[in-house]
């Protein structure tokens, strides 16, 4: 790293003056992770400890982690008035070595969807936070939320109703309905197919009751992505996960997309598009047009993503909703599923339905879900046929990479189900 | 002699016999070097080996049980017409090499007027594997025979031309062990009732903890019946697969009506292009309804069609569907997709479709 | 059907004298399976009733299952002198109805691999069967075997013998080792990369005990096929797969290449060839010749079975073993697993450790496999890694479609399992 | 006064704030109807609207945890060069959108000045997804703030160029419950003992029933121990994954040497080609080593230098893997394969190769 041209203005900056009255911990340990050319966060916990005690021993109780390899928090209970979730609580096991530092809670904040925010907005949060808490925050948490990190268990209430009185509120933890994140989406991106903000913020904020007392068997969370490069790693990581999509045929600007077969030479085309189709939809006519087979196009993004000026996603836009997509516990982990292959989303009522289901399925896993059991091991446990029969969804091909392979499955009730199918068809 | 009488033989345990001895000198000659094949005709294959001598394969479809009557009349043709050598298929088709060009028509046309069909080779619908069923097996549902016969009827023109984008390798079972294995269409035998006991006889003939072991659900429990041990099954749970019934015949699992035809798809042993894949369940709930299964049959022709029509050339029936996705094939077919074709077997999540590829 | 040119010679002749004594059942449903192109097996059974009052009734209860749509054979115990399977006892349920076929025993007999005869065995073989059974063979049951259907109790002794004096044996029936099966390959299929029936005898006659004394937890079988086409079904239904395959590069005969392309097109050498391997490992360069990268290349069979007179598998041959496939019973289906990625099989020395491996891996199953439990179930149960372990086999990458997702294993011997690669890596 | 003192505010249950407030007016004018977008160099996305608008992003790498003097610090060279907007994506990393393309120029260098990289656009390799570790969670075997700034300081070039074959996602995860998630690589705490009891405290501590429950093996048992309730582990079952701890502490599973790290690689998300894949272990037994964990770094260094070299295009880790196949991975990567890398967890046959497909 250079010597910066202005060191009051730099991500490197000391204060010279030590406002804090505890002495610096040794921390030989962290002091190697200020070297680099990354912005280093011990510098930025160091300049912190120059004003709070707090942080005095913040770091000394980390240099003890370094220096043994072991953490040294541990959970309670607190919360503000009102609310059963949203704080983590952190109590040090090492308090009487580094007692400024022992109580240490998070506030675990839902940001708006996408995370904007403006400067001014970013410094009040700040603000409130120094006067209450550590200084520190981080932006954000994999779940979405700001993390507010580092107060004392008697600055959490007063903290809460400052940025509460100003339009923020607690996220979730514990068995309750989390926090959930939307992409940037329609705010400047080509490929969305959806309304994130409004997606993002129907869905949760309908779930108030279940954030913040919790009382489900364990964890729920949305994730709303506009296209299926899933910016939100929704299908792994939410419970419930909405993918923008669309059902008509993708918009061709055949113009564009000669300007680029011209520019990068059809080898190019041929090695990065047409066989890197996984259906092999896209054909590169001999005068250079792009031909799509859009009933074998299964919108996965790819031609899209690589010549955005020529292709986009057609008219006829909605989502497919996946449900289940959680981490390891305790069974390994799993995707979410196709659950609904394509909700239009485009009326108030379109997006009512979409909140009700989403309230059919909490309702359904909140009776039949064990304890600490996510959504997703509950379908696997029961099978995801049951599930769908217990949300009152329909079955649809597009919900299986392919039908069963195993024979053990009992089929005496085949002609009514396969009657159904009829019907619907029927009705179109 | 009444001492040797008493003094069984002793077998001579020679197990699996030299093949080369029945080996057509052809085929002997060059064995292990051959260059390349080329198809001649539907029903003939030409091989040329690397020394350049050339091979001729008629292939022959026949009704796999063969008594000495068709043993004899084909022998005295191949004798006739080809070298006195043949060789059957996995699927009991038979194979006529002949080393001379020349005598292939008059080999073709000699089979054609004994009534013997010439095809199977190639992008043709083979012959189909053929289990026992009533003729002989302890536990079907349905007869093998029977089924094989009515269906190659119906598929006769398939057989006997090559016009199908790929191998069609049809399998037929009746019962849900499923001796005939995967298939590119599998009409398999699907019991949809749990087995009904016959508590009478449980305590003689079977050994009831061994009974309890194979069922894969653990859906039977010993129970006293009557003051007499016998078993129980939980009937809620019972998958209504039959693996009971070998080992205990009085749980009887088959049924006049509840005994139904399943067809499958998609499954593909070979390893080219694509892995091997297992066959899914694309029907159920098909009458077993002997002596012509007309049912069944008019599914199995319809999926033919429209994979005929559809996929491209190479592209086995399963490569064909990974390609144009499940929900188009049900449109296709006309085939209802139900809760039953949504796996929930163990490892069913692999299943599931765990991403945002959609088909509309 | 069109009239036969010569009746006498044909599959629906009937003999105009009746032999047996019995008179007809009536079959009204096997009637109907008279009719058709293909050639009736029930023309065929009335042809043998023709002569025979077994095969008069059998035609009845075969009838009378029609009717009722059940099956009425039984099992039972039955064995030549000296061996404890071989042989399918059948025992009618209705003999009173139909008394003459009240035994219809199936023995099973080894053909030599591929299925090869002259017509003077076939015709011995027919002849011994007719002289003690009902005369009926079936070539060959989905195993393999020669199948003689229909035999009394007391007949099948003298049969096994006769047959047995000229070269022939039983099969496997019961838990044990089961008759094997080799495709035609080097007989006359360019594709082949193994002597199939060499390994077919070697593998199989050195478990002669195992098959005819059944003491295994299970059936066990072996299939050949001389590449990855796997006619055999190998991979699927049996237990000891060998495949062959290639280990050095593909041979391109250019001239024989650029004809093709000559012939058929560079669109159509495109669409059916070059874009079907699964690994795209092929080019079709400017100038029309075929340049496949080895590396890649997976050995999948596609582009040789397409232009087999171009392509053809390189020289460095050897096999593939997989183990453990299998049909449903009792955990679903289960494919073989690759478990030796590449065996050589040129020298004596060769062939004999791949005796030596089927023995290692029935001699660890049959100790651990438990009651009717198939090796695949066993290695199922067990896991992949402990089998290998078991049998002495070092691990693979090759064994792997991907290596673990899940975090759910314990690793403390990793350094130990460390060095095992990295010593057999400076081994070589 | 003592009486409002006594009743305690009520929240204002509003969750999830208006987004649109703070949003860049730009953005919120062309909300939904944009066109196209182009990269115009490493760290900064121009943006075209339908409307002809347009709009460049400035992609600035922070440390995630964020206080107020480097917030203001940046909010002050948002206001000064770009529009006093704002946003972070789910990485943590800091989006600032700017209209006028000619502060585009100024805006970075004065992020640059400042000691913030600009970068991890496109395919570069992006922030690292970053967990609590040492610093806050109850549960951590290892740190996140210090790997991910170690792994930044090491990837610096790769975050600040577009090198890549396609994006690089890194995450990172101080236990084995993984809130980093799943990436392209994924660099993880493994524990590799099975928990020790503190048995003095289980009683007071831990609800028995509860613990026993969440193990996935079924490993632990109610044991009587020194005469009062605690639990039992069997080891020969315990698979070390540390889920009993965080309902019972005093099962302590973190230990200063046998807690590990460990690699996978190959995680993907998106689902542009492929179908989103799960990521596959690839190193274990890294040691935990505090403050740089360097035999880490130069694994991942390692694994992304020759995907680097030998990819295409577009093809994320685990698409590259899918082409050149794992056996070449190893070799390429020299990283040692072992029998923990065959998967043994339910449904591991999914996971074995089932065909006769061989890299040589
Ligand atoms: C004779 C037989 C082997 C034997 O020793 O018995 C055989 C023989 C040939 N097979 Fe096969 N296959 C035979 C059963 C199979 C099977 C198994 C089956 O039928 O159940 C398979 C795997 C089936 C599956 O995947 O479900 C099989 C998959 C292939 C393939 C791969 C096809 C594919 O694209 O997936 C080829 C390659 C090809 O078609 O060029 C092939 C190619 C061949 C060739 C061209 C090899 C050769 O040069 O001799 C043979 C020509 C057959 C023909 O009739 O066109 N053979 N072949 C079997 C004939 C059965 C029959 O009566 O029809
Ligand atoms: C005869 C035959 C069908 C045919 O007509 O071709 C057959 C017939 C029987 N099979 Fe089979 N299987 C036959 C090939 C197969 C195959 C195919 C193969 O070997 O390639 C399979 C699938 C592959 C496999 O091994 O899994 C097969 C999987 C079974 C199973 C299920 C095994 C499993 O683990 O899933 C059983 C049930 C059992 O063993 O408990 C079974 C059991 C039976 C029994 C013994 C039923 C019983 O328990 O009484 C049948 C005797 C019928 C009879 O009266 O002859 N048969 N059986 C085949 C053997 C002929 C021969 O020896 O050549
Ligand atoms: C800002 C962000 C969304 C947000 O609202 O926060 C975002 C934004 C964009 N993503 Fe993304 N992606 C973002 C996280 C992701 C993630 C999740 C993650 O990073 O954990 C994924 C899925 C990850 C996975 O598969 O593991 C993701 C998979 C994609 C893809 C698909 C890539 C692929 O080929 O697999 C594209 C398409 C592309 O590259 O053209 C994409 C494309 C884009 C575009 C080009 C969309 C657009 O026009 O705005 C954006 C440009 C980003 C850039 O920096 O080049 N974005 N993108 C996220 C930035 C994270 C970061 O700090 O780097
Ligand atoms: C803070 C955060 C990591 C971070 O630094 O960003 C985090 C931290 C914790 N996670 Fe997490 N998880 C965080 C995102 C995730 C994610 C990612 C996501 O949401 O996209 C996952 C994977 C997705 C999922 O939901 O499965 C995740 C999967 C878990 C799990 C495993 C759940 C499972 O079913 O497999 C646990 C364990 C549990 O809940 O019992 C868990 C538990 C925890 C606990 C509460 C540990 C505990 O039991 O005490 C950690 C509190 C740490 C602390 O001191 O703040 N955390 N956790 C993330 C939440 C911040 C936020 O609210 O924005
Ligand atoms: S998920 Fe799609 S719509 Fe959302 S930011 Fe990513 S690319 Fe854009
Ligand atoms: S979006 Fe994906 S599936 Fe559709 S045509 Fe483009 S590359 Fe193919
Ligand atoms: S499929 Fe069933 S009924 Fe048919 S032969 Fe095999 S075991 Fe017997
Ligand atoms: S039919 Fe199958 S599931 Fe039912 S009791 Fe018998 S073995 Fe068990
Ligand atoms: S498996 Fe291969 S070698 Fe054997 S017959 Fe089939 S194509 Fe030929
Ligand atoms: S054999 Fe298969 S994998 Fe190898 S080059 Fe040919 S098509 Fe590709
Ligand atoms: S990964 Fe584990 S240690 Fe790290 S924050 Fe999440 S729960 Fe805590
Ligand atoms: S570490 Fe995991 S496997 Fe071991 S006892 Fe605890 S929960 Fe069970």
């Amino acid at each position: 790293m250079s010597t910066p041209k202005n060191p009051e203005k730099h991500a490197s900056y000391l204060p010279k003056e030590k406002k804090s009255k505890k002495p610096f911990h040794d921390t030989p340990n962290l002091d190697e992770l200020e070297k680099g050319p990354w912005p280093s966060f011990v510098t930025g916990l160091k300049r912190l400890a120059m004003e709070s005690d707090m942080m005095v021993d913040l770091l000394g109780q980390l240099e003890h982690s370094y220096n043994t390899r072991l953490g040294y928090w541990k959970g309670g209970t607190l919360s503000v008035f009102g609310y059963g979730g949203g704080i983590i609580p952190r109590f040090s096991e090492v308090g009487d070595m580094f007692p400024e530092s022992k109580e240490f809670h998070t506030l675990r904040v839902q940001p708006a969807p996408a995370n904007h925010y403006s400067t001014d907005m970013l410094r009040q949060l700040s603000n409130s936070w120094n006067k209450y808490g550590s200084g520190l925050i981080a932006f954000h948490g994999q779940t979405g939320n700001i993390m507010f990190i580092g107060a004392k268990s008697d600055q959490v209430q007063h903290f809460f109703d400052e940025i509460n009185e100003y339009g923020w509120d607690l996220g979730g933890a514990g068995p309750c309905v989390r926090t959930a994140m939307a992409c940037v989406g329609s705010g400047r991106c080509e490929m969305s197919n959806l309304d994130e903000q409004r997606i993002h913020r129907e869905l949760v904020n309908n779930f108030m009751d279940d954030m913040h007392r919790p009382a489900l068997p364990y964890k729920f969370k949305f994730k709303v992505s506009g296209c299926a490069n899933d910016c939100m790693n929704s299908i792994q990581r939410s419970d419930f996960s909405v993918i923008g999509t669309w059902r008509d045929d993708m918009k061709v600007d055949q113009e564009e997309w000669k300007k680029y077969v011209a520019e990068k030479g059809r080898q190019h085309v041929h090695d990065n598009i047409i066989s890197r189709c996984p259906t092999s939809a896209l054909t590169l006519n001999d005068d250079d047009t792009l031909e799509v087979n859009n009933k074998d196009c299964v919108r996965c993004m790819h031609c899209l993503n690589v010549v955005p000026k020529a292709l986009s996603p057609g008219d006829d836009k909605g989502a497919t909703i996946l449900i289940g997509g959680k981490r390891t516990l305790k069974i390994g982990d799993l995707f979410g599923t196709v659950v609904i292959p394509f909700k239009k989303l485009d009326t108030d009522e379109d997006h009512e339905e979409l909140v009700e289901l989403a309230e059919e399925i909490i309702d359904f896993w909140a009776e039949n879900g064990l304890e600490h059991e996510r959504c997703g091991e509950m379908i696997d446990r029961i099978g995801l046929a049951n599930f769908l029969e217990g949300i009152g969804v329909d079955v649809d091909p597009n919900m299986v990479a392919h039908p069963r392979t195993s024979n053990y499955v009992r089929m005496d009730k085949w002609d009514e189900e396969a009657a159904k199918w009829e019907e619907r068809k029927k009705a179109g | 002699m009444a001492e040797e009488k008493a003094k069984p033989r002793m077998p001579i345990e020679s197990g699996c016999p030299d093949g080369f001895q029945y080996m057509h000198p052809t085929m002997l000659k060059n064995y292990g070097n051959w260059d390349y094949h080329e198809h001649v005709r539907p029903g003939v294959l030409k091989h040329v080996a690397k020394s350049g001598d050339e091979l001729y394969t008629v292939k022959v479809g026949t009704q796999r049980q063969l008594g000495p009557y068709e043993i004899n009349l084909l022998c005295d043709i191949i004798d006739q017409y080809a070298d006195g050598h043949v060789r059957f298929t996995l699927r009991g088709t038979m194979e006529i090499p002949v080393a001379d060009a020349s005598k292939v028509d008059a080999l073709v046309e000699a089979i054609t007027d004994a009534g013997y069909p010439i095809g199977g080779t190639a992008n043709s619908v083979t012959f189909i594997s053929h289990t026992q069923g009533w003729l002989h097996c302890d536990i079907p549902g349905t007869d093998a025979s029977g089924v094989v016969k009515s269906m190659m009827d119906e598929l006769y023109d398939e057989f006997t031309h090559e016009e199908m984008p790929n191998r069609v390798h049809i399998t037929t079972s009746c019962c849900q062990i499923n001796c005939g294995g995967q298939g590119d269409i599998a009409i398999n035998v699907q019991h949809t009732k749990p087995p009904k006991i016959n508590h009478d006889l449980v305590s003689n003939v079977c050994e009831r903890p061994s009974v309890v072991a194979r069922c894969p659900v653990a859906a039977i429990r010993p129970a006293m019946v009557n003051g007499r041990p016998s078993l129980e099954v939980d009937e809620k749970k019972c998958i209504c697969c039959g693996a009971c019934f070998p080992p205990c015949p009085p749980m009887q699992i088959n049924d006049a009506e509840h005994t139904k035809i399943a067809i499958w798809v998609g499954g593909k042993n070979s390893n080219a292009r694509s892995k091997p894949m297992f066959h899914k369940l694309v029907a159920a709930g098909i009458p077993n309804n002997a002596p012509r299964w007309p049912e069944a049959a008019a599914i199995v022709k319809k999926i033919l069609a429209c994979y005929k029509e559809d996929a491209k050339d190479w592209e086995r029936i399963g490569d064909w569907i990974e390609r144009i996705g499940w929900p188009r094939f049900f449109e296709m077919t006309e085939l209802p997709f139900t809760r039953f074709h949504i796996d929930n077997w163990r490892g069913a999540r692999h299943t599931l479709n765990a991403s945002a590829h959609i088909r509309f």
